[in-house]
Formats: C-alpha cells, structure tokens, sequence
C-alpha cells in the first residue's frame, strides 16, 4: 500500500526547537507500517525521528523506544492515554500534539 | 454588637461587593473564602500575581512559602516585590505589599524551602495548596504531600513564552478512591530527564505569561473555594444576593490549559487521563505513605536528577 | 564612559536579562521596549495589572490616564492601589506603585477623563495605546483617536466572569488603507442600545477575571513593540542573544479572545472581518477626521446613550 | 420537508440569562424556511425568538429584525461577516455563537 494519512502534528513547551524551531508541520506518513498493520501514534513517533526531527539529540524526544517522560501526547486535545496511547490508529486529519511540560515559575 | 447581625463588617460589604453580586460568589461565597486557608509555595512569577489576586478576594489565611530572596533579575515578572526589597526574603516582601493591599487577611510567612519532611504538617493548616515553583522536584513533591494531606493542588509553570495549569487531586479523595482527581504522578509517572530541564533563569521567561498563569491560579482557587454545596445552615437564606440561580457547574473533568504567546489559538483546553489504577502515591498500591515522606525517606531530587541511560531509536 | 560601549546600562542588563536572553526579545527588543511610549486609558482592573507588567518589562514611558479616585470596592481586583491610598487619584496611586517596582520607567500621569478635544493631542506623544476603560463611549473615543494619529491600540473588557480581548488598528494605517487592521467600528458599527451595557459596578466582576485580560493586554503591548523589522544598523550587530533565529512571525489576522472563567474551554480565539468599506472612521468615505474630533462636535454620550427604538421581532 | 439540521448554539457575555441562563444549547432547527429555501442564519435568529428564548426582553437580543447591535455573531469561531451574515446557509453540526460585547474594566 502507497496510500498516505495527512496529519497536522505540532510541537510544543520547547519540542519545536529539535523539529526546525516550528511548531505546526502538516505532514502526511504511510497508512500502513511496514508489517502492513494500519499506521498507529506509535508509528508515527518513530517515523518522525526518522523523517521530521533535525536536531541530532533524539533522545530529547524519544527514550528506549517510546516518547520520553515529560512529553505529553495529545491526540485531538486528549491525553493519548484516553485514546489508547501508542496503539490509537492515525485518522486523516488527526490532530497530534507533543508537548514538553514546563517547570519554570 | 450591631455588628451581630450581619455575617460580614461593613468594609468588608464595601471591599468585596463587586464580588458578591455575583451569583457564582455571593455572601455565601465570600464567607467561604474568609474561612479558607491557601498555601501558596513559591513566591515568584506565578506566586506574586496568584498572591495578589487571593489577598485582593478575601481568602482569610494565605501562607506564602518560599527561602529565596528578592534579586533585580526577578521584578520583571514578580510584581509583588519591588526595588526597595531586593535582598530581603520573598515572603516578607511579599507580604508586605500584600498587607498595603489588604490588611484584613491573615498573611503566614513560611521563609524557607519546602522538604518531605516539612510538607505534610505544614499543607495540613490549610485548604489548598498552589504549586508555583520552578521545579520538578518540588512539583512531585507538592502533590504527594497534597495527596496524603487530602488537599486540592492547583498547579501551574511557564517557561520563555509558554505557560501550563492543571487543577489536581480534585475532588481530593483517599489513595485507592477512583473518584479522586489525578495528581502530578498520574499524568508524570516518570520525572524528565534532569538534562531536558529549563528554569526560567537559563530558559529566560516573558513577564506577561507567567503572570497570566498566575493570576488564573488564583482564579481556579477561588472557584474550588466557592463551590456551591447544598444550601444548609441559617447563613444561606440572608444570601440576599442569589436572585438568580447560578447555571449548574458543568463536571468536573481533568483537563490542562495549555498557553503558547505568540501561537494561535494562545490557549488550547486538553482532556487529561483520571487517577491511574498503578500511581505511585494516589493509587491503591501507593508505595508512597505520609510514613516515608515524613521521614525523609524519598529522595526527590534524586529521582529526578538521575539521568536516565540514554536508549535512543 | 566605559558604559558607553554598552546600549543598556549593567543594571538593566540584570533587571531585563530573564526576558532578552529570549529570541523573541533580545537586545533589539529590550531597546525597543526602552524607546517605547505606551498610553494606558483606565488605571482600574484592567490597567492596574498591565501597567504592573509593562513597568517591570521596560517600557521606557508609560503614560497613565484617568480622572478617578482609589475606592475600597476597588481593591479586590486593582492591585496596583492600596488601602492607604483609597481617596488618591488612581493615577497617583498607580505612579507610586510603579515606581517601587521599577524607577527607571518615565511615568506620566494625565489625571482626567479622557475627552473627544484631548484625546488627538495626548494620543499623539505615545507609540500605542492600551483601552482599560469600562464604557462604550471611551471605546469608541479611544478607537477613533488611534486610527486618526495612527496607533494600534490593544483593547480589552470583562464583566462578571467573562472577558474580552482585541487588538485594533494593528498595522495602523491611514483611513482608507485596506491593509491597516480593522477599528472598534469596523467590528461594532453600532454601540449597543444603552439599556444593555453593565458596568462592572452594577453586573460584578471577579478580580482575577479582570487581572488575566489586563496581564494579555502587557503581553500583546510588548508582542507589537518587540516584533523584529527587518535588521539595520549597528544595533543588531550586537544582538548576541539571538543564537537561533525565531520562529517567522504568524500573519496577524484581526482575532477577539473571549474569556469565560466557568466554560470548557475556558479560552476561544475567534477570526473577525478586516477593514469596513464603509466605516465612520477608517475607510475612505470616512465622516469622522482629526477636525471634527478636536472641535468637539461629536458627541460620543449621545451616539452610545440614544435609547433606540425598539422595534422587536 | 421535515428533515431538521442539529447545530451546538451557545449564548455569551451575558445573552445566556435570556436563554434559561444555559449557555450552550443542542438545537435541531427545519433545514428549510416557509418558503422552502435553506435555512440560514437569519432564519435561525427568528427560531431562536420563537422557540428558545425565555425572557420576555427579546429587544435584548434582536431588533429591527436582526441581531441587536452589541451582539457579535460567530459561526465556527469566525465573525459572521466574513461567512455572508444572516445569508450563510446552516451547515449540520455548525457551531453558532451569540456573543454580547463587554465593556467593563
Ligand atoms: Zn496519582
Ligand atoms: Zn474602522
């Protein structure tokens, strides 16, 4: 399958400096991975660090495999863990969200 | 004696009437908040305006916690302190300003830094607590204690042009009750890797967005303090002021606002998960008791200061 | 004379360093903000915390307008008075709050309400203008005193637990220009009949309501003034604190934030129109000009207090 | 016809204590008018006036036929000016707000 997902993925908290300093990417990845199981967030999450992130420090983003602690995945303005975390299935246009949470006061 | 009469002085009529002709607040309101007890930890950017803004409504005991203080480098953004007092701690600068505004509350310096130790006997002089520190250590700490001591914790940082708020443990209920609001570690389970974390002072941070953090901090304190219970007690019906029945609070859902100052939309409202049935502190397996934090036992910087081995894709 | 070598003196290098170490702020930004003369009509809920935020940013002149005097039904949200200071001038009081946080802003005080023959000539010593005003007749004023000496204004409201936010006029143009940001008129061509407009007075308002919409109005003030040109000069040279270059700004569409302290979600940025064709004071076929202003001749009491008539459905 | 267009109507700035002091509303509304044509928003306005509105004060909410001056008119958060005003043709599920301007401070 060559069909592709279109998905609006933004950076947030800090996360946008690894990915060009721009937070909004209207990005589109393969429906399908490659065992052909339909593409899920956690696909998406290597694939950005394959295809999107540019600053070589991934594991700002990804540790062992998985997003690191301190980022909060949102998928269509909800915790990615109402939705299934890693397993939720891209729909077109799904809105995701990784945002670094902050400290400072 | 004439006084007796009413539940409230006459300057107190007059300071807080703006208020209590709001259905949402009214007189039953405001006696809840002169009865209420806030504990603000941290006095900086989210602390002065949080500070000023619960003086300002009437809350009857504010406690102000923080050991720092006062440096040039923080009046950008710490509106409660000023040039005079650099150099003095921030809470009794603090509460200086605080007094100017409004004497009639009860103002507790607490000058020193929070410690497990410390936490749980002092959150449980009050009714809420408000996190407005800069770091992950305290903020896992605060909840904890917030979570042995059955308090609500409003919760909220920024960083550069950003800023985050999460109302937590709310409604506050029993480790192991799943109708408890999540805490700190039900959304963070894991602490960040001490390497992905900024203060304000190496991050930089804008005034204006903390103290919009801030200011809405206050702003949640103030609705948990004067949510309506049911009506009881002679005090309600001299509530001459509810002519109109306030709309029905809509439930209570975990959520986090999100504000970025120079994207758009600036604020994005997010559903967060509910308390995890495997939470550390919240949960029925707690390993986390009021026995180890006092104690001394939970090393919090150690926990977050570790750095994780780094296993990257 | 060594400081000479330095744009900004080492105190405010201290003072400012948590903002301008950020890309958004910089050297560049912290100098504009120092040439900047900012105009606050209204120094109650809404100008008591922006102004707070302004001075400790920097602006190097900050001009507080206002015929009023402190009240204690003021304090719970003006946090910028004081008990002891109930009686003063609002602008007095403002200037000695200010100036405890930081001296080294230029304050201007205009103790008086602002007027239709005053407002061209006050509107034209300052860089942009903050509406803190509580009445459809100063809104209109102070819209058409911006579009006509050309200053983008950053108008804000709250009333009850809601709030409002727009920033007009922005990029401030000659009437007739389409591209200049559309006016208080282009959005509201008619005030609204005078029956449905509450003041904060007779409808209420929580404190820190008001406070989170005066503190928005500093951040868009210091978001217009710091927006980067195009680099000249030897000033930029010196930027040091610029490592990485900042995001490219978003295109300003003309957007209203709405605040409600009691809905989900709480924020909501909404799209307005642009410039009308037709409008009264910033289109081509404008009727209102500097002239008919200053003169006196328009009477903005009557044009917001004439009691339509009303013809319902 | 009798099909209906379900739309999410919210009252704001203090138009909600017109409307039993709800602010948001679940409404289905006859996808056409008397005269068969689409159903636009000004058509909704005069719903509104029959069907939803509780306070005897409509000359709070509309005059001269339409939406009283004060009042600013969202579909889909964006100004109803820029989607045709009263003319714009309600789509299902639209989302139409009703917001009276604040002027405290
Ligand atoms: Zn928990
Ligand atoms: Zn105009």
């Amino acid at each position: 399958m060559s069909s592709t997902i279109p998905l609006a993925v933004e950076f947030t908290g800090g996360l946008e400096l690894l990915f060009s300093n721009q937070r909004k990417h209207q990005i589109s990845v393969p429906s399908s991975d490659s065992k052909g199981a339909p593409s899920n967030v956690g696909y998406l999450v290597k694939w950005l660090c394959e295809n999107l992130i540019k600053d070589p420090r991934k594991e700002m983003f990804v540790l062992d495999h998985s997003v690191r602690p301190g980022i909060l995945v949102l998928i269509n303005d909800a915790d990615w863990e109402l939705e299934g975390e890693d397993k939720y299935e891209l729909q077109a246009n799904d809105e995701i969200v990784f945002v670094s949470t902050l400290h400072g006061g | 004696v004439r006084q007796q009469r009413w539940p409230l002085a006459s300057e107190e009529y007059k300071r807080y009437g703006r208020q209590m002709i709001m259905p949402e607040i009214g007189l039953h309101g405001q006696l809840r908040l002169k009865n209420a007890k806030v504990l603000i930890v941290g006095v900086g950017g989210l602390g002065c305006p949080a500070a000023a803004y619960l003086a300002g409504a009437g809350v009857g005991t504010l406690g102000l916690m923080d050991g720092d203080t006062v440096e040039v480098s923080n009046l950008h953004r710490q509106v409660a302190h000023s040039t005079a007092r650099v150099g003095r701690l921030k809470v009794d600068s603090a509460v200086e300003y605080l007094r100017a505004l409004n004497d009639s509350v009860n103002y507790r310096a607490h000058p020193s830094h929070l410690s497990p130790e410390k936490a749980i006997p002092i959150f449980e002089q009050y009714d809420l607590v408000l996190d407005c520190t800069d770091h992950p250590t305290s903020r896992y700490l605060i909840s904890d204690a917030c979570v042995l001591t059955g308090k609500p914790l409003v919760s909220a940082s920024a960083l550069k042009t950003e800023g985050q708020l999460i109302v937590l443990n709310s409604p506050p209920r029993l480790p192991g009750d799943v109708n408890g609001g999540p805490c700190y570690r039900c959304v963070f389970p894991k602490p960040p890797p001490a390497e992905s974390v900024l203060s304000c002072g190496e991050g930089g941070i804008l005034g204006p967005v903390v103290g919009v953090m801030g200011v809405l901090q206050a702003l949640e304190a103030i609705k948990l303090l004067t949510a309506k219970p049911v009506p009881t007690g002679p005090g309600w019906s001299m509530d001459f002021t509810a002519t109109k029945p306030s709309p029905p609070a809509e439930p209570t859902r975990p959520t986090m606002l999100m504000f970025s100052a120079y994207s758009t939309p600036q604020f994005r409202s997010v559903r967060l998960r509910s308390r995890r049935a495997d939470c550390a502190v919240c949960s029925a397996q707690a390993s986390i008791t009021r026995q180890s934090l006092t104690s001394g036992s939970l090393d919090y910087v150690a926990f977050c200061g570790v750095t994780t081995p780094l296993n990257t894709l």
